[in-house]
């Protein structure tokens, strides 16, 4: 079960020699950061355009419609048209706003998504840094979105905004909770934060299937947190179009309107990936225990393609959400996180703690 | 009254919010005047008048025929009711003897009428509530209704098909056809509203206890339609008062006592059966014959006054016409039941949040040309 | 309760008011300008009539007099009839407000006064309902005149 | 005991009714093709026909050789309750009679005050002006929705009595 021929890092490291023979350290190692800075910011474009292009062509067939189709080929380019349009917009300032806080909301906004891109892994060996402590890393940072969110609130000086960023707050702090104890549940399991190490552990057989009761707690608990955290779905109170117009970013337009649009997304897809590596095994492919010879057919399939597959899975399962419920009231929201899913996720660690020490798990 | 915080006597500050006039979920040009304490709804005080036609000034210059056809641009959605009002109230002052087609088509149309209306109010109180995906349901089969009107009476929302004395034209040969296959198609669907909104859990949290309305409130805000009798104010005037052939007709009326947001939802859910077991009452019998009594060219009602009531999606229309004998009304004055349920909105709202007052609001089902006029 | 009955019962409580029946399908009971909320309030308050439901309040510009028309019915029994006052000063028209009686003529009394210039004493917030605040004149009125809109007496 | 209990019903009893709400549209996502309803309309001009009784606009037919059938009496104008139909027909000396007749000059329509409410084609007792199924009378100035609708150089169709 060797995966050289996927590997990404022999494929890297040879490029790291051959760049060393003909310059100093220094020089290869500038040149890495800005060729994997842009590829980052390229994929983070990339992925918001195509999630966005996703989303309308899924809500378009849950409501008898066809979704976009005019510009491009089946519409493919209709978000690129779309981001130019936003780019083109004069991006207007209201007067009586704070300006500076006005104008650097959209950008802590869009400054968390591409920390956390970095720590993420996609396939075997196409990973930018495998923290030891990557899950805590990522758990940290995604909670600066909720800066943006407020300061867009307070400082666009429009009370729907003020209210939409109070319950977006409110929201996104309580289910930060629920959220980092459902991953801790697999953590107690697989015993480290390392991604790496998570994924190894998950070799013989996921979590999910290995884990069996606590982890599929923790892994819906992780969707429902999942959801609410990235303001979509049935919490997306935030910009409640039929209460608050648009909610936090109403007086936003132009490119500062896209940074809100593409962290939405980015965000959602960070989420997804999360919920894939540690409950889903990210690229690992499906084993199941004996049956050698199903294992090395799962093997034939790329890691990179298992990964795809799992994440368009659960993101289409989050869609599905948003395109479903109506949307719950501030104050359901947060006895849904205190009352429910708090005391859920806090006999689940407890459980998994007591599954682990007797090693009750597959 | 346009600073933005209103300073109370005793130093609390007022903060208020303007919703609308453009606003997603007043479905139309109307501006509420929300006075907050944080998310808490204090006083809700509507501003009408955006869109003030005077009709009932435009009624005194136009001739008995010309009437009509601004009625049913009063509430859009129940057109051919309103018509029917006006008509009823024009005939029974010339006491002119309308034919039992004409009679059985007007009654098949209302009904029609009442479920295109409640099919396009549970698509936008889903979509209120944010399941978006439930207005393109609810819209679809409005849209199947439209179809049929257009066929029948040429227009798809404004129909103008009503006319003193009878209908303008016969029905279309394939209209008893068309009407046949959406009920069939209808009863298939409606369940699932059900299963997609009624039962939801999330739907149930956000609706079940929300803008209570007691009877004696809605008796004295003059609340009707399902909005009145999901309080248990029993105002049904094709009960009560029956016009056209409704006495001769069986079906319920639907009647609730907790007075709730959920119970409006669900007054008008089962009334969309009842309308359904009327039509199918009617379309298999639809008894032959001329389509329009003799009325004179220039109709001249008599010195007096005419008032008829009619049930409107929305609730009581009562059309009141005060005549000098001349060609054209002396005074027309629409009783219109949104503008009565709107009054009662502050009653409702009080307390609640601003959720809250979106989901009772949806549920009053307002249309504001019916309410401004 | 038939209009006979309504007619007695209604004579004794008030003596000074007159009853008609032609030109309209309900009984018109005919009031006096300043005893209708005493009249609203024992129609509403006396369980032989209970008239609690308003289903309609309106006001009628005859060439001499303004006619306040207040259509009830009540919901238990079933029974309705009219009330009807004669206003018979048209420069400032004034009479008492019902809306403490029947909530419902909160708004349908401001939106007279709005149309009409009907002044409704001791109504909580007489104020123009469909109108901006500095619209001149009533629409309502015969002799309303308005060259911008093409509206002719 | 019961509460811990009713805790527990009302989690799963949601979680069923979510699902069940799931599979609603769970179903229109899986057999899209057949449920879609919206019509895409520039590009089905071709096969697109309103049913005949549609009122698009009011039109004025008139037969090969250039006749229609308006007398000019202005019934319509009558019964249009927003005065978008206005007729102008002078008195001419008629050669045979010697006496006056009122001959049809321009039928004015403004299509921009009609609300197609259909009461000017009842009214017609000569049949002469007839609704229309077209519905794209979007102009860039509002001057061209005043139209005329007997064409240049049309005459009244002789068997029409009056």
């Amino acid at each position: 079960m060797n995966f050289s021929i996927y590997d990404f890092s022999a494929f890297f490291t040879s490029i790291h020699e051959w760049l060393l023979g003909m310059m100093p350290e220094a020089l290869v190692t500038t040149i890495e950061w800005i060729t994997i800075g842009t590829a980052a910011i390229l994929f983070t474009a990339l992925l918001g355009l195509s999630l966005v292009y996703g989303e309308r062509k899924v809500a378009a067939w849950f409501q008898l419609r066809i979704g976009p189709n005019r510009v491009g080929f089946q519409g493919v380019l209709q978000t690129v048209a779309d981001i130019l349009k936003l780019i083109l917009k004069e991006p207007l300032t209201p007067k009586s706003s704070d300006k500076f806080l006005y104008n650097l909301a959209p950008f802590i906004m869009m400054m968390a998504p591409f920390i956390v891109i970095a720590a993420l892994p996609y396939a075997k060996g196409l990973q930018v840094m495998d923290l030891e402590v990557g899950v805590f890393f990522v758990t940290a940072v995604s909670s600066i979105g909720v800066l943006g969110v407020l300061l867009a609130g307070w400082s666009s000086n429009n009370k729907y905004s003020l209210i939409g960023a109070m319950r977006s707050g409110a929201q996104i702090v309580s289910y930060e909770l629920s959220a980092g104890l459902a991953i801790l549940t697999v953590i107690v399991l697989s015993g480290s934060l390392q991604f790496g190490e998570i994924i190894e552990s998950q070799r013989e057989g996921w979590w999910i299937y290995r884990g069996h009761i606590p982890v599929w707690i923790a892994f819906i608990v992780f969707l429902i947190a999942g959801t609410a955290e990235t303001n979509r779905g049935p919490f997306d109170l935030a910009e409640a179009e039929s209460e608050l117009t648009a909610g936090f970013h109403t007086e936003y337009s132009g490119i500062k309107f896209a940074f809100f649009f593409l962290a939405e997304y980015v965000n959602l897809f960070i989420i997804v990936v999360i919920a894939a590596t540690v409950f889903l095994g990210g690229w690992m492919p499906l084993h199941i225990g004996g049956l050698d010879g199903f294992n090395a057919a799962m093997d034939i399939i790329p890691p990179i393609v298992w990964f795809l597959g799992k994440v368009t899975v659960l993101i289409l399962l989050i869609m599905w959400f948003k395109w479903t419920f109506p949307r719950l009231r501030i104050d359901q929201i947060l006895t849904l996180e205190w009352k429910y899913l708090l005391p859920i996720s806090l006999v689940n660690i407890v459980l998994v703690a007591f599954i682990t020490l007797m090693g009750w798990y597959f | 009254m346009e600073q933005n915080v209103i300073m109370n006597p005793d130093g609390t500050q007022e903060y208020f919010v303007n919703m609308g006039p453009q606003h997603p979920s007043t479905h139309g040009v109307l501006r509420l005047v929300l006075t907050l304490n944080g998310e808490i709804i204090e006083k809700v005080e509507p501003h009408l008048g955006y869109i003030h036609r005077s009709i009932e000034k435009m009624c005194e210059k136009d001739n008995y025929r010309q009437v009509i056809h601004l009625t049913d641009r009063m509430d859009y959605l129940s057109a051919h009711m309103n018509n029917h009002a006006v008509c009823l109230a024009i005939e029974n002052g010339l006491d002119v003897e309308v034919p039992d087609r004409a009679v059985v088509i007007r009654v098949i149309m209302d009904e029609l009428t009442r479920i295109s209306s409640h099919t396009l109010w549970w698509g936008v109180m889903g979509m209120d509530l944010g399941a978006i995906t439930s207005f393109l349901y609810g819209f679809r089969d409005h849209e199947y209704i439209t179809e049929i009107f257009e066929e029948t009476c040429g227009a798809r929302l404004t129909m103008n098909y009503n006319v003193p004395g009878g209908v303008m034209f016969d029905l279309h040969p394939n209209f008893v056809q068309k009407t046949k296959d959406f009920i069939a198609e209808f009863k298939r669907k409606l369940p699932e509203y059900d299963t997609l909104l009624s039962n939801n859990v999330i739907f149930l949290e956000r609706t079940k206890g929300v803008g209570i309305l007691s009877k004696e409130m809605a008796i004295s805000y003059g609340v009707t339609g399902p909005a009145g009798r999901a309080s248990g104010f029993a105002n049904d005037v094709r009960k009560h008062e029956p016009y056209s052939n409704y006495d001769k007709l069986d079906f319920k009326e639907i009647l609730y006592t907790e007075g709730d947001t959920f119970h409006r939802y669900k007054a008008r859910i089962d009334e969309m059966w009842e309308s359904i077991k009327i039509i199918e009452q009617l379309i298999d019998n639809i008894p032959e014959g001329d389509f329009q009594a003799k009325t004179r060219k220039v109709i001249k009602l008599p010195k007096g006054e005419f008032y008829q009531k009619v049930e409107t999606a929305r609730g009581e229309l009562g059309v009141f016409i005060v005549s000098d004998g001349k060609m054209n009304p002396y005074r027309m004055k629409f009783r219109s039941p949104g503008f009565s349920n709107l009054s009662a909105l502050n009653e409702m709202a009080k307390g609640g949040k601003i959720a809250d007052l979106v989901a009772t609001m949806s549920t009053l089902d307002l249309v504001v040309p019916d309410i401004d006029r | 309760m038939t209009n006979e009955e309504l007619i007695k019962t209604i004579s004794d409580w008030f003596p000074n008011v007159e009853f008609t029946e032609e030109g309209s399908q309900f009984l018109n009971v005919i009031v006096p300008k300043d005893s209708i909320l005493e009249v609203a309030q024992k129609l509403k308050a006396e369980v032989s009539t209970s008239l609690d439901y308003m289903f309609s309040l309106t006001c009628v510009d005859w060439p001499d007099h303004f006619q306040m028309i207040y259509h009830l019915k009540s919901s238990e029994i079933g029974h309705m009839l009219v009330l009807k006052v004669k206003l018979e000063d048209k420069e400032n028209p004034e009479v008492e407000t019902l809306c403490n009686t029947f909530k419902t003529a909160d708004f349908h009394e401001r939106e007279v006064y709005d149309l009409f210039g009907v002044k409704f004493l001791n109504h909580p917030d007489l104020r123009r309902l469909f109108l901006t605040d500095d619209w001149v004149g009533h629409p309502l009125r015969k002799d309303y005149v308005d060259e911008i809109n093409i509206v002719s007496s | 005991m019961s509460s811990i209990i009713n805790y527990f019903k009302t989690v799963f009893g949601g979680l069923k009714t979510l699902v069940q709400g799931m599979g609603v549209t769970g179903y229109y996502f899986r057999n899209a093709r057949k449920e879609i309803i919206t019509q895409q309309y520039p590009d089905n001009k071709s096969t697109l026909r309103m049913y005949d009784r549609f009122r698009g606009v009011v039109i004025m037919p008139h037969d090969e050789n250039n006749m229609h059938r308006c007398t000019g009496c202005s019934a319509c104008e009558i019964a249009c309750p927003n005065g978008s139909i206005e007729i102008l027909a002078p008195r001419v000396l008629d050669p045979e009679t010697g006496r006056k007749k009122k001959v049809i000059d321009k039928h004015v329509y403004h299509y921009s005050m009609c609300t197609l409410c259909n009461l000017c084609i009842l009214a017609c007792p000569t049949d002469a002006i007839v609704m229309d199924q077209t519905f794209e009378h979007a102009v860039y100035d509002r001057s061209l929705l005043t139209q005329v609708l007997n064409r240049p150089g049309s005459k009244l169709n002789p068997e029409v009595k009056e």
